[in-house]
């Protein structure tokens, strides 16, 4: 397990490997929406829980397809679904290499991001712990809708639709929870909610993404 | 003798081992130089108080920044025309400076930005256009990056460089059109002496050619490393092979 | 040890391919598949290697002994040989990665990364996969596609140690490795007969 | 010595130390990586030379 | 070439193709952003053109490396490569299909997500205008991307920071229409410029990415 | 009609690995290259079909005559067979769709599409596709990987047809494909030499 823990680090970590990259398309999600929506402070500061949580939402889920898809191709995830590891373990520490690489990222620079888009104050500590609390819902829910997919070449647009509405919940609390925290509410409901969501994600999807892809490869 | 004599890596290693450290030398004294006069040596200004200090870092990074990229579009046109491989490795090298630069750049001004405008961060066009060069920049370090064979990235990202250019500009017009700014006009053209007084803009000068020598410095050294990683490469496979 | 097939039916894409299979392999031995081009030798592999159900009969062998060699290597273009083979032999608590290496004829190229290899390199790197796993069954889909006549060689020698340590092999290739001590199966006998249309409409078999 | 800054202190002071720190760690790597791809250019120069002259 | 745009409609068309996919995520950005950002009408209507234009644009993005990935992985560019079309055709081809199955569809259904997200009335002509305007940009940009990025396996997340800034100019413009017109001022001179950027990378950008194929494939 | 190659050179990953073959081909003749895995076979046919640059020598053909088989055959998988070879039809001007499906004994396969054919009936329609190009020199890169005796022997006929017709191939391939009429050429006498160090820390030839 820690081999492929291991593994799945390395590659992110070589040349078009990925590391990074998601980190930056959060980036370029907070340009754009400024120079969409226009530059006033006071809108952005508005929507800035709600920018940042989809911002980090989305460059979650364009890192997803590659958590099965590229040892789907390769043949790797036969071998790995005959190997001595047991299936929920390789789908359990795969979301875990997809978080390290993505969610945890997000979360440290989140806070400079909400320097962009104008985030009041004291909503910067509630911005990351929202992120650190559900971000690896993210990933494992991510890892659910890659397993769903693997076998469709490029279905990366199929994976969106499929995960986008699993990520809701995570979604709603998340921003909730940093626009409470930014107008100096009570979090303790949504974030509570939130850490709820992620803990029940990580005990069950494993073993739901384990039996889809022994459909899969069949 | 032809310029592009340097164009010959084992030319250009020449030269530069002879160049390096007078640039390197000088652009340190320079720099030094013009910071202290700057930080110890200037007054206060009468309306933006001891900030005016931040002058002497932000206005020759972001100047450099600029620059930077302007020499990358110059040297990867060399190598997609010509093919020296000298010029393409010397793009790749100032990449991470102009870079460093365009952080620089964000950093004091947004330090800059809070005690003058209130926030650290405003969508004046200026400031968002610096955002997008510091994009520009990291998809250029990236793309070099994610490619493996030398010859192909030096052909892609060059091909980048030049079609980004054209992009980078087109923002230039459009983040102006969409927003007015906060941001100080330009204060440093030469008939318009008196916007700086010379107790500030003579510091900046030093300030200025200090940054532009450093650059200097900086390229030639990390060329001379991409020149040998490139060889070191080259002689590896070559050992594998055989 | 034994690997005991015994009727087995096969199925790709809903449609039984091969029934009335049956085989067995005990320690030392080989056996070679062989068919015309879509008679079903990958399906019946990919069923043995438990990667999909088989529509019947049974397989006997013992747990986590088999290991299945298939078209697709596994390999990461961007890791080294040597990265490649110690994952691998990670993950099955194996150690012998140089050994393998020596094996395969690979020593030399253990710090090339996979995307660097020829087709016939990158061949070789994936059998030399089969080594790390420790395990006695070696089920392999045309193991020796894109290499040339040295390399075959190579590898039937490997082959024959494993035989010789205990092992067993199924192989599916259309070319001759020189194993003259491996059994020979010719799967076209087995063929499945084509399902009759279910007559009056019925849909209870529509699905077969 | 040090010139009184007052209100601003915070800003120009953290603007130069970040400034600096980003220019020394710029210079730092390219002087680290310059060298250690210098030695790793000279070992392997010296080893192909070295077996060249063994091949005859 | 015929050929070529029928058989890449073909498959966009048939199962896994990706065709609505572009839609689909264009319709779950509309829906998630009031979700994070909150329901009040007003911020909605004030930041819906910008969202709209994101929206469009990242739906763009993510179909973008179906454009020539397949075709490399599988050999057939390599095959076109050398086929009696020119790669520019070739590549100007594959733009326009992409447009077609992406852009085109993503301007139509427009106006519906313009009611989701409260925009004002006289904003809608102008929403469609400028995507039609725009969207062939978006296209011919990201092939231009894509081809740059052919070489590197799951590139995506490397073909959107190559991608995203050379949108910028795109979606200032393309936004700003859709403001001024809901605001009903003059729109003449941003879609003018729109237009412009359109028709300049339309006429150079084929051969710039034709120049990066040639080099992906040695 | 011929295809004269001079002195080539060619290069993979930046580094020369074949220099100085020369041979012609002309109307109606076969040749087979041969040599060991990673000699540079596929690296010779790429850069003859034009998709990579020589390093030296020339190469002399008509314009557009010449037809590149790889490894990867360029089929799409959601496409029927018919469909394939409609496209590739279509791109270069040609008819015979159905006479290439005949030829490679694909007829009963046209509807079915190309993910679910098997290894070899996937190789038989890649290679139906040289049909369909209506060119005359045929580059071929292992095209028999996969197939049969029985589909080797057909492939076998369609080339000799080919060649009747005054076409010209070149294949690289490890196996032997009953061609007794084609002309053979080993490249392992072609390997580049490798280029000495440049002395004195020189870089001129660092960039070989
Ligand atoms: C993060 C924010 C900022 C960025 C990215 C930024 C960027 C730039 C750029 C690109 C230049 C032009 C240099 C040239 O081309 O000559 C510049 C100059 C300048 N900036 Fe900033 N700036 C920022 C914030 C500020 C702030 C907050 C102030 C002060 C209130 C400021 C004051 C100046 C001054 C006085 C100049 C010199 C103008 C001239 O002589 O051209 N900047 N800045
Ligand atoms: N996904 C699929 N759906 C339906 N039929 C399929 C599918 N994949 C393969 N087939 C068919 O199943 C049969 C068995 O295929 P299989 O790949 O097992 O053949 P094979 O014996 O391995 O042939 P080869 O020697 O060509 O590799 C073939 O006739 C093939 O056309
Ligand atoms: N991308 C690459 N970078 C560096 N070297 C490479 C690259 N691809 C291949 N090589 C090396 O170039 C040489 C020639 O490879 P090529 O694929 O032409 O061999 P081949 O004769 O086709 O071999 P095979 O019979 O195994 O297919 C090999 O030694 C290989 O290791
Ligand atoms: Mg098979
Ligand atoms: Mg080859």
């Amino acid at each position: 397990m820690i081999a492929l823990l291991t593994r799945d680090l390395q590659l992110a970590f070589r040349a078009g490997g990925g590391f990074g990259l998601g980190l930056a398309f959060f980036l370029l999600a907070a340009v754009l929406v400024p120079l969409g929506v226009g530059p006033e402070g006071a809108t952005l500061a508005k929507i800035a829980p709600g920018i940042l949580w989809v911002g980090a939402l989305l460059a979650c889920l364009l890192s997803l397809d590659r958590i099965f898809a590229l040892d789907f191709e390769d043949g790797s995830l036969d071998l790995l679904a005959t190997s001595p590891i047991p299936l929920e373990g390789v789908v359990a520490v795969k979301a875990l290499a997809h978080w390290l690489v993505t969610g945890l990222p997000l979360t440290l620079v989140a806070p400079v991001l909400g320097v962009l888009l104008n985030l009041p104050g004291p909503g910067y500590p509630w911005l990351v712990a929202s992120l650190a609390a559900g971000t690896p819902a993210l990933s494992v829910i991510g890892a659910f809708g890659a397993a769903l997919t693997v076998g469709i070449k490029r279905g990366g647009l199929l994976l969106s639709l499929l995960v986008l509405p699993l990520y809701v919940p995570t979604l709603i609390f998340g921003a909730e929870v940093v626009r409470r925290g930014a107008m100096g509410v009570d979090v303790a409901v949504p974030i509570l909610l939130l850490s709820g969501i992620t803990a029940g994600a990580l005990a069950l999807l494993p073993f739901a993404a384990a039996a889809a892809i022994r459909v899969n490869l069949r | 003798m032809s310029i592009w004599e340097y164009a010959n890596p084992k030319k250009f290693m020449q030269t530069s081992a002879w160049a390096l450290p007078w640039v390197a030398g000088l652009s340190v004294v320079t720099l030094v130089m013009g910071l202290i006069w700057g930080f110890f040596f200037t007054p206060d200004d009468y309306k933006q108080g001891s900030t005016v200090k931040i002058i002497y870092l932000h206005v020759p990074a972001a100047m450099m920044a600029i620059n930077a990229w302007v020499m990358m579009l110059l040297a990867s046109l060399i190598w997609l025309i010509r093919r020296h491989h000298v010029s393409a490795l010397a793009a790749k090298a100032a990449a991470p400076v102009g870079l460093t630069f365009t952080f620089i750049a964000l950093v004091t001004g947004a330090l800059w930005g809070q005690p003058m405008w209130g926030t650290w961060w405003a969508w004046d066009p200026r400031l968002t256009s610096f955002l997008i060069l510091c994009l520009f920049y990291l998809g250029y370090i990236a793309l070099w990056q994610a490619v493996d064979d030398p010859d192909t990235a030096a052909d892609l990202t060059g091909v980048l460089c030049i079609v980004g250019s054209v992009f980078a500009v087109l923002s230039r017009y459009a983040v102006n059109f969409w927003n007015q700014g906060l941001h100080q006009g330009a204060s440093l053209s030469l008939d318009k002496e008196e916007n700086v007084s010379d107790v500030f803009w003579l510091p900046l000068v030093v300030c200025i050619v200090g940054f532009i020598l450093m650059f200097l410095a900086l390229v030639l050294m990390r060329t001379r490393t991409e020149i040998r990683a490139r060889r070191l490469q080259a002689l590896l496979t070559r050992e594998r092979i055989a | 040890m034994e690997l005991v097939v015994a009727d087995i039916a096969v199925a790709r894409g809903g449609l039984t391919v091969l029934e009335g299979v049956s085989f067995r392999l005990s320690s030392g031995q080989a056996l070679v598949l062989r068919g015309p081009n879509g008679v079903g030798k990958t399906t019946l592999l990919r069923t043995l290697a438990g990667l999909q159900p088989a529509v019947g009969g049974t397989v006997n062998m013992a747990p986590e002994s088999l290991c299945y060699g298939a078209h697709a290597d596994g390999l990461k273009a961007v890791l080294t040989v040597a990265e490649n083979l110690r994952f691998w032999a990670a993950i099955h608590g194996v150690d012998g990665v140089d050994d393998a290496m020596a094996q395969m004829n690979l020593t030399a190229l253990r710090d090339r990364r996979a995307a660097n290899l020829s087709a016939g390199q990158k061949r070789r790197l994936g059998l030399a996969r089969l080594l790390v796993t420790g395990r006695p069954i070696w089920v392999l889909d045309e193991p020796t596609v894109s290499l040339d006549a040295a390399s075959v060689q190579l590898f039937a020698g490997v082959l024959r140690g494993h035989l010789a340590a205990g092992g067993m092999a199924l192989i599916a290739t259309h070319i001759d490795l020189g194993l003259d001590e491996a059994a020979v199966l010719d799967l076209s006998p087995f063929k499945a007969a084509l399902p009759k249309v279910a007559r009056g409409g019925g849909f209870d078999e529509a699905f077969a | 010595m040090m010139p009184e800054l007052g209100k601003y202190a915070f800003a120009v002071l953290s603007s130069y130390g970040a400034s600096l720190a980003l220019i020394v760690a710029l210079v730092g790597w390219s002087i680290l990586r310059g060298r250690q791809v210098k030695r790793q250019l000279a070992e392997v120069e010296a080893r192909q030379k070295g077996t060249e002259r063994s091949d005859g």
